[in-house]
């Protein structure tokens, strides 16, 4: 991806029917820098974080995607190709094996040769792409790394991590922060919605949401 | 003929009385919608 | 145009592959279909209907097995999408139309097993024998792919409800009585013969399940985004 | 509806009551004065239909602008729609008891309102599953555009299944009462009475639900 592509939400608000789940949330993300939602349990961040990658409308409030060089809008329809998102609601098919998933999804998503992509990204995440063992029989830790795999296989400009350490073991947790680091390098914009104390570190810019 | 001019009666006398009960609701809701307002 | 075609045979070729795995909808649509004809087929039996009666009854009896089958399990590939979380990633990842396009070549190919294996034993079950077997396969087919256009339409609506249970047959059967009524027609012309009966038929059914297809096209993305 | 035009339609109803037992003559071929109940079938009926053109045209215009008014005329034409087309089924299975002696036999207007009916209960059994009220608006906007595109088929099939499911049945065959000119005034000043009622219990009931709907929202 040329230049990076900026976010912006201002006065976001989100009501499931009577309940207010939060109100006048603003803030923006830059490519190369790190945007950490906080905020205790039940204070919307995942619904936020919903919100912001275009599944869920908000009750008021703006979101946009902008080019940073030229500043050009992009229009809805067009969001899912600079989107990548892990999350805990989000999951993958559980009756096929992780090469076959990636391969389906980046199929969809219109790559073209993406077999060595797939490969590659299996491997970058620490799992073996020759292993025929469908998604079902995989650990939470090894689900996990799958779920990350997908987010970065189509080298998406804006990526969205929802609690994307849990279940990771230490080690995976270490290369969880170089990957973080890496996507910043190359101009990506994250956005990492989190209560782990170690991941809020990563943030260079913060939105706390009230409990 | 006076079972017919009966059923007329009953009907027209349902008829009066559905048109009261929506009417008086009708005024009702004005009520309301000016307390809005 | 042909990344399209790539893209919804991805979908398809995904959800083939699950379902081959797991079997759920085929387990559905088969059981169903054959515990409704044995029933069918012992209660009534092709001797107690008479002669005359029997060519429209049989029509009638085939049609209705097919679509209580439909309805055990069409709306599978959509309901498992979204109960097992699925459905946010493809939402992110897919053009809506290509899942759309990808999902009714599914729900049709299932229809056309179903009926691979529940024709043949209906008509031996049955005692029921067509005239014209081209004008039948032809209805059969027409039939199944416009009751699988507006069954996977409806299938996408209801997977976007909480409380589902009956709500996916109380919501297709409406909207497939008329065509209901089109595939017992032309059956019973193809058993009787009636190259005119058939095409009226067909017709009509190519027709519906063009206005279903149009539609659809219109209305799946905002089902699907919303 | 102004005040003035409520009580027009009082009279106007009133009238019409009093001209379906007097004014009009009895139908010939009928077990006496038992046809006059054509003045109430067919307008409820017609009301039935109306509604669910109504509530189409909202479903749409909602899709385009997702404007909350546009459910609400939706939904408030679809229970009016439903509870017209039960009083269609009921008035014409009593309909049907007298013309041909039985209560229910697929008459070909005794189909299309069923049909009606089973769309208006689908449509609320959809209503009432979902819980968020944006996607319950979308959803049933949805169902009610598939169900308006299935309604032409079973209008022109209607004709058809009439003599291909019930070849053998003896009924009237021309299956249309004839209405002297006498009748056909009342029958006409009715459909417009009834339209009357319909359009007036609309907007109330539209008013209605944008106060229940405005004092529920007033958290946010």
């Amino acid at each position: 991806m040329s230049g990076g592509v900026r976010l912006e939400f201002d006065d976001l608000a989100k009501r499931f029917d009577l309940r207010v789940v939060f109100r006048a949330v603003s803030g923006a993300a830059e490519p190369g820098e790190v945007l950490a939602i906080t905020g205790p349990n039940g204070s919307g961040k995942s619904t936020l974080l919903t919100i912001l990658c275009g599944l869920l409308r908000a009750t008021r409030g703006t979101v946009r995607y902008l080019l940073s060089d030229g500043g050009a809008e992009i229009p809805r329809e067009l969001w899912r190709k600079q989107l990548g998102i892990v999350a805990p609601s989000m999951s993958l098919y559980e009756n096929l094996d992780a090469l076959e998933n990636l391969r389906f999804l980046a199929l969809v998503r219109g790559m073209r040769q993406s077999e060595a992509r797939c490969r590659e990204c299996l491997e970058s995440v620490g799992l073996d792409p020759a292993r025929s063992t469908i998604v079902r029989g995989f650990s939470t830790g090894m689900h996990q790394r799958l779920k990350i795999a997908q987010a970065i296989l189509h080298d998406p400009p804006v990526l969205f991590l929802d609690e994307p350490g849990s279940n990771l073991d230490p080690a995976g947790q270490d290369w969880l922060e170089e990957l973080v680091a890496d996507q910043r390098e190359h101009g990506k914009t994250v956005v990492l919605a989190t209560n782990d104390r170690r991941e809020m570190e990563w943030g260079t810019r913060r939105v706390a949401l009230p409990g | 003929m006076n079972d017919l001019l009966g059923i007329m009666l009953v009907t027209l006398i349902i008829w009066a009385g559905l048109f009261a009960y929506v009417y008086r609701v009708d005024r009702k809701v004005r009520r309301l919608e000016m307390e809005d307002l | 145009m042909w990344r399209f075609l790539a893209e919804a045979g991805a979908v398809f070729t995904k959800d083939l592959r699950t379902e081959f795995r797991t079997r759920v909808a085929l387990n559905a649509l088969g059981l169903f279909a054959i515990t409704t004809l044995a029933a069918v087929s012992y209660t009534i039996g092709p001797y107690r209907i008479a002669e005359n009666d029997r060519p429209f009854l049989l029509a009638a009896l085939l049609w209705i097995v097919i679509f209580f089958a439909a309805m055990a399990g069409l709306d599978r590939t959509f309901v498992k999408e979204e109960d097992t979380h699925t459905a946010p990633l493809l939402r992110l990842s897919a053009e809506p139309l290509v899942v759309w396009a990808g999902k009714l070549l599914f729900n049709f190919v299932l229809l056309d097993v179903l009926m691979a294996i529940l024709v043949p034993l209906y008509m031996v079950l049955m005692g029921f024998r067509v005239a014209s077997t081209a004008g039948f396969l032809l209805v059969l087919v027409a039939g199944g792919y416009t009751l699988a256009v507006t069954t996977t339409m409806v299938a996408a609506i209801i997977a976007r409800a909480m409380t589902r249970g009956a709500l996916f047959s109380v919501l297709s059967l409406p909207l497939l009585l008329p065509l209901l009524i089109f595939l017992i027609q032309g059956t019973r012309a193809a058993v009787e013969g009636s190259a005119e009966g058939i095409s009226d038929s067909l017709r009509a059914v190519v027709s519906l399940g063009g206005v279903m297809t149009v539609v659809s096209v219109v209305l799946f993305p905002v089902v699907w985004n919303e | 509806m102004g005040t003035v035009l409520r009580w027009v339609l009082f009279v106007w109803m009133a009238v019409i009551i009093w001209a379906a037992f007097y004014y009009a003559p009895a139908a010939s071929g009928f077990q006496g004065q038992s046809s006059r109940i054509v003045f109430f079938h067919v307008p409820t009926a017609w009301v039935a239909t109306l509604a669910f053109l109504v509530s189409c045209i909202a479903s749409i215009r909602y899709l385009r602008s997702r404007d909350p008014k546009e459910d609400i005329r939706a939904s408030v034409a679809g229970a009016l729609g439903l509870t017209f087309a039960i009083l269609a089924t009921v008035t014409g299975s009593i309909f049907a008891r007298i013309m041909w002696g039985s209560y229910w036999n697929w008459d070909p207007r005794e189909t299309s309102i069923t049909f009606l009916l089973l769309i208006y209960a689908a449509y609320f059994a959809l209503r009432a599953a979902i819980a968020d009220p944006e996607r319950r608006a979308t959803m049933s906007a949805v169902y009610a555009i598939l169900a308006f595109v299935t309604v032409p088929f079973l209008v022109f099939v209607v004709p058809r299944i009439y003599w291909s499911l019930h070849p053998d049945t003896i009924i009237n065959t021309q299956g249309r009462i004839k209405m002297d000119s006498r009748m056909f005034q009342v029958l006409m000043g009715s459909l417009v009475g009834f339209t009357g009622v319909f359009s007036w219990l609309y907007s109330l009931e539209c008013r209605v639900e944008g106060i229940r709907r405005r004092r529920q929202h007033e958290v946010l």
